[in-house]
C-alpha cells in the first residue's frame, strides 16, 4: 500500500493502540532505572496525537506530522514526550511538499526525526538512548531507499535494524535522563526510550502491510 | 516534613491559585494555571518568557510585570514546564516584536524552550534565547556553557525587561541581555536541605555543623563540604571565586544580590553584606545597586549566594531603570 | 546553631552595619548604630519613631523611609532599646511637629518609650504615643490591652506614615492611628522555634508534626499545640478567631497580611492566602489591599500570621498611598 | 548636716561606691531568679550618674537628680535601670525650687521617685518588685516629716522601714520581669530590685551624717 495524508490517522491509531498495549511493560522497563513514567506519558502522547488527527483530517504529510507533535508535547511533557514531539514536527518539515510517502521520502522523514531528537537532546551515540535506535533505523531506510526498495521493504529492514540495536543498548551506560544516575546499574538493561523507538517503526512497517 | 499545604500534589496549582487572587497584575491563558503571564501587556515590545520548576518563588514568575518580563511556563516543583505551556505563553506575550527565551541552563528546560520555540517559528512568531548559566561552583572556567542558572539570572531579567521596555528591537535586547550574562556571576553556599512535597523528605543531608559552598538550588553537589566557619571567612571564601572569574579594576562598578535560599533569616544577609562591601571597597569597586533579600530560593533550604554583574556604561541604567511586579519593586534612581 | 555570624554578641551591630552600607537612605545618629533615623527628614512633618528588639527584620527598623516612619531605636535581639537611644532618635526626627512613638506592647519597650518621652519633654518636644497590641491569640476579648503587638503593625505603620506624609498635626496622626489598631488583629501559627544567637539553642520545642497556634513572636506560649493540620484547617482555625472580634460585614473591606515568621516558603504564604481569599469571598468583604511576604519575622522561626485590616473610607486611602524603605515598598494605586 | 546641690556629687559618690561593692552579691541574688545582670547594671548606671555630676556641677538639687537620672537611662537600660533612672528624673521634678533638702522636700523627693517608678513599671504592691521596698520608705519619711523630724531621723526610720519591708519580699511571688517565670520558686528569696532600694535609702541616710 501506499501512504498519503488520509491515512496518517490510521498510523497514529496503531501506535496508540500498541503503547496502550506495551503500557505496563514500558512502565516497569522505565521503573527499573528511572522513573516509570514511559509507559504513562507515551501512552498518553499518542492517544492525544491520534484524537487530534481524527478531530480534523490533515490536509498534507506534513500538516498531519505537525498536528501530531503538537499534540504529544502538549500532552505530554516528560523528556522523551518532548523527544517525540520534536521527531515529528521535523519529521514533518521533511515531509513539506511530499503527497505520497515514498520509500525517498521515508527515508528523508527518519533522517530528519533522528537529527531533530539528536539536536534536541545533545546526547551522543552510545549515551544509551532513543539515538541509539533511531540512528541505525534511519541509516537502514537511507541504503534501501538508495538500492530501490519499496516502503514497506525498506520499514522492515529498518525494524530489523532497531531491534538489533535496542539489543545492543543493553551493553551502555546511561548518561542521560533519571537513568544516567543509576550508571554502571543501567547495564544488561535495554533502553526504554530505545523500545519506543523500536515500536514506532515496528508499527509503520505494519502500516504499510509489510 | 512540616509544611504548610493541603495534597502534596495540589502544592503548584494552589500556590498559583494564591497569586492569582492576591495579584490581579498578573494572570493566565490558555485554561492553565501554569501559563502566567502579565495582565498588561505592551504593543510593539519584545516579549520576555521566563519559565522553570516551582519551589523557587521569587523565581520564575515572580519577575512577571512592568519593566521586566512579560510572561512564564510554571512547572511542577523542580520541574520544567512543557513546551505546549511556554508556547502557549509566547502567542500571548507576542506582540509582533518577537519574544526572548530567558531561563536558566537546566537540560528540562532547554528542550521544552527550544521545542516551544520551534513550534512558535510555525505561528511566525521571531523567538531568540539566553540561558542563565552563572553559577561558578557548577563548572570551571573555560566551560561555562555547563555551568547551572540560579539568581544571577535577576539581572538577566532586569536588563532584559530594561532593554525591551525601551523599545528596543529583539536582537538589541538579546546583544544586552548576553552581555549581563558574559558579566554575572554567583556563588552559593547551603546549610540545610528542603523538601520537595511530593517526595516528603530531604534529598540530601548536611551534618548539625556542616555547609557546602557551591551547592547547586535542587541540592546539586557543590565544590567543598565543610564545617561553618565565621560569615566573613565564608564571604572571604565565595568572593575570592568570584574575583577570579573576572577583572575587577579599581573604578568599576558591580550591582549586586545577595540571596536568601529560603530559611535564613534577613539578619544574616546584612552581615554577609557587610563584609561584602569591605571587600569591594578594598578594591576600589564602588556597588551601584544592592538588592538583598529573597529572589531565588529552594523553599525552606538555609543559605545565601552572592550574585555580581560586572557593570559597564551600557548595563548600569539598564539596571537602574524601575521595575515593578508583584514580587519585585525597584523605584529608579 | 546553624547561622552566617561573626561572634554571636557582634549580631546586631554587624547586621546594622551591613544595613547602613546597603541603604544610604538611613543613616544612625549620636555616635550610636543603635539609633537608626531617616537620611531624608521632612521639616514641619510629625515625626514618627518606632522601635524593639532585633531579630524580626524588616521589623523594626526596615520600616523607616518614605511614607513611613522616621526613626527606630535598635535593641539586641529581642531586647528594648534604651530610653537613651530613643530620646537620640526623637531628638534627630522632630520637625517641630512633635513626634508619635510607635511600637509594640512589651514591656521593655513601653518602659523605655515612656522614659524617653519624658526626656523628650524636658526637651520642649511633644510625644504621644500608640502600642500596638493586634495578636488575639495573646488575650480574651475585653483585655486587648494586654495582647502583644505582632505583625499588624505594619498597617498602623503604614496609617501612621500616610497620615503624617499628608501634614496632619500630631492629634490627627494618633487619632488615626488609634483607629487603625481599634480595627486590627492577627492571629499566627509557629511550625519551629528559633534560636537567639547568644543564647545559642532554641528556647522551646516542638514535635515533628506539631504546629502551635498562636505562638508570639519571641516563642510566648499560644493557645493550642496540635498536630499540624493542612493548610486550609490551619487558616480556617486561624480566621475564625479572626471574625468573632469584629463584625466583618458583606460590603465591607480590608487589607491583609500573611506574614512569613522566617523559614517558611513564600510558596506556603500563597496557599494560606488561596483560602484567605474564599474566606473573605464568601463574606461578600472585598481585600482592598494584601501584602505576603515577610513582615515580622523571628529569624529562622518556621510559621506565619495573618493579619487583616477592617478598612473604613478613611483608612483605606492611607493604606493606599504609596510608601518606600528599603525593606518596603508599595505603589501608590 | 544639711543637704544642696553642692553636696551631690557626695551622694551619688556613694551610691557608686557602694554598688560596686555590692556588685557580685546583687549578680548572685539576681542570678537566683533572673539573669544576673542586676550587679553589672547598677555598677554601671551609679558610676554614670556620678561621672556626669562630676562632670559638671549641678546649680540646683534639681537638676542634680535630672543630669543623675538621665545617665543611668543612657548607661543600663535594663529593667531596673530604666526604673532608678525614673525615680530620679520624677524626684528632681518635686525638687523644683528647693535649695536646701529638709526632711518635707526629702519626703516629697522619694514619694515621687515612688509613684514614677509605680506609673513605669505599673507593678501592684505585693507584686515583689522594688515598690514593695519603696512605698513603705516613702510612707515613713512622709510621717517623719510630719512629726518633725530632721532629714537624718527620718532617713535613719526609712531606712529601717525598707530593711523590714525587704525581709518581707521573701513571702511574695515574682509577677514581673525575669523572675516571673519562676513563679513558686521566687518565693523565700528577697526581691532584687528591692536590696537595690534599701542599699539607696541606707546611704542616703549615711549621707544625712545619720
Ligand atoms: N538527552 C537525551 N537525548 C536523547 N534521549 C534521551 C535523553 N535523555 C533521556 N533520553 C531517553 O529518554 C528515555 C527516558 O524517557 P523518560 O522516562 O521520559 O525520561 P525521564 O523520566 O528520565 O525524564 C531514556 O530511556 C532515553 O532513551
Ligand atoms: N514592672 C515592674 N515594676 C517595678 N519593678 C520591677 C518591675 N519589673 C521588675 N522589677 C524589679 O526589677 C528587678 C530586676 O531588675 P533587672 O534585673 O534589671 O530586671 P530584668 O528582669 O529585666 O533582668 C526585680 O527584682 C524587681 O524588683
Ligand atoms: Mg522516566
Ligand atoms: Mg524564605
Ligand atoms: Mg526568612
Ligand atoms: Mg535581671
Amino acid at each position: 500500500m501506499t501512504m498519503d495524508a488520509k491515512a496518517l490517522p490510521d498510523l497514529f491509531n496503531r501506535y496508540r493502540d500498541r503503547f496502550a498495549a506495551e503500557k505496563q511493560a514500558l512502565i516497569e522497563l522505565d521503573g527499573k532505572v528511572g522513573d516509570s513514567d514511559l509507559g504513562l506519558t507515551m501512552a498518553k502522547g499518542f492517544t492525544a496525537a491520534a484524537a487530534a488527527l481524527e478531530e480534523k483530517a490533515p490536509e498534507t504529510l506534513a500538516d498531519g506530522m505537525k498536528t501530531a507533535g503538537a499534540a504529544i508535547a502538549k500532552a505530554a511533557p516528560s523528556t522523551m514526550g518532548t523527544l517525540m514531539a520534536t521527531g515529528f514536527l521535523r519529521g514533518a518539515k521533511a515531509l513539506d511538499g511530499v503527497d505520497v510517502m515514498d520509500t525517498a521520502a521515508l527515508a528523508d522523514f527518519w533522517a530528519a526525526f533522528r537529527d531533530g531528537i539528536a539536536q534536541r537532546g545533545k546526547a551522543q551515540l552510545g549515551d544509551k538512548t532513543v539515538l541509539d535506535v533511531l540512528h541505525p533505523m534511519a541509516e537502514t531506510i537511507a541504503a534501501q531507499a538508495q538500492a530501490g526498495a519499496s516502503p514497506a521493504e525498506a520499514s522492515r529492514a529498518a525494524a530489523q535494524a532497531a531491534k538489533e540495536a535496542l539489543e545492543a543498548t543493553k551493553d551502555m551506560e546511561a548518561q542521560h535522563g533519571k537513568a544516567a544516575a543509576f550508571g554502571e546499574k543501567s547495564k544488561g538493561i535495554q533502553d526504554a526510550g530505545g523500545t519506543v523507538a523500536c515500536i514506532l517503526i515496528e508499527e509503520t512497517s505494519a502500516a504499510f502491510g509489510a | 516534613m512540616k509544611k504548610f499545604l493541603n495534597k502534596p500534589e495540589d502544592f503548584v496549582e494552589e500556590m498559583l491559585e494564591g497569586i492569582y487572587a492576591a495579584h490581579p497584575e498578573v494572570t493566565h491563558v490558555a485554561d492553565d494555571l501554569h501559563c502566567f503571564v502579565t495582565a498588561n501587556p505592551v504593543p510593539g515590545k519584545v516579549g520576555i518568557v521566563t519559565g522553570g520548576g516551582s519551589g523557587h518563588l521569587p523565581l520564575f514568575l515572580g519577575y512577571v510585570g512592568d519593566g521586566m518580563l512579560d510572561g512564564a511556563g510554571v512547572g511542577g516543583v523542580f520541574q520544567s514546564p512543557s513546551s505546549d505551556q511556554i508556547l502557549e505563553v509566547t502567542k500571548h506575550v507576542d506582540q509582533g516584536a518577537g519574544v526572548l527565551y530567558l531561563y536558566g541552563n537546566y537540560s528540562g528546560d532547554i528542550m521544552n524552550f527550544d521545542l516551544a520555540g520551534e513550534l512558535a517559528e510555525v505561528d511566525d512568531i521571531e523567538t531568540a534565547t539566553v540561558v542563565g548559566n552563572d553559577d561558578v561552583a557548577s563548572s570551571k572556567p573555560g566551560e561555562e556553557h555547563k555551568r547551572r542558572g540560579v539568581a544571577g539570572i535577576v539581572f538577566l531579567y532586569k536588563v532584559a525587561g530594561a532593554a525591551a521596555a525601551e523599545m528596543k528591537p529583539l536582537a538589541e535586547v538579546v546583544r544586552l541581555t548576553e552581555k549581563a550574562k558574559a558579566r554575572t556571576r554567583t556563588m552559593g553556599v547551603a546549610l540545610t536541605p528542603c523538601i520537595v512535597p511530593e517526595v516528603g523528605k530531604p534529598s540530601f543531608t548536611l551534618g548539625e555543623d556542616e555547609m557546602e559552598i557551591g551547592m547547586g538550588i535542587h541540592g546539586e553537589p557543590g565544590i567543598t563540604r565543610k564545617t561553618l566557619e565565621p560569615a566573613d571567612a565564608v564571604v572571604d571564601e565565595m568572593l575570592e571565586r568570584i574575583f577570579a572569574e573576572q577583572d575587577y579594576a579599581a573604578g568599576d562598578e558591580v550591582a549586586i544580590i545577595v540571596n536568601g535560599l529560603g530559611a535564613t533569616p534577613m539578619e544574616e544577609l546584612y552581615i554577609f553584606y557587610r563584609r561584602i562591601s569591605q571587600l569591594f571597597a578594598e578594591r576600589n569597586v564602588s556597588v551601584a545597586q544592592v538588592w538583598i533579600g529573597e529572589f531565588a530560593t529552594s523553599m525552606e533550604m538555609a543559605g545565601a549566594s552572592i550574585s555580581v554583574l560586572h557593570l559597564d556604561d551600557e548595563l548600569k541604567p539598564l539596571i537602574a531603570r524601575g521595575a515593578t511586579t508583584p514580587f519585585f519593586k525597584h523605584i529608579a534612581k
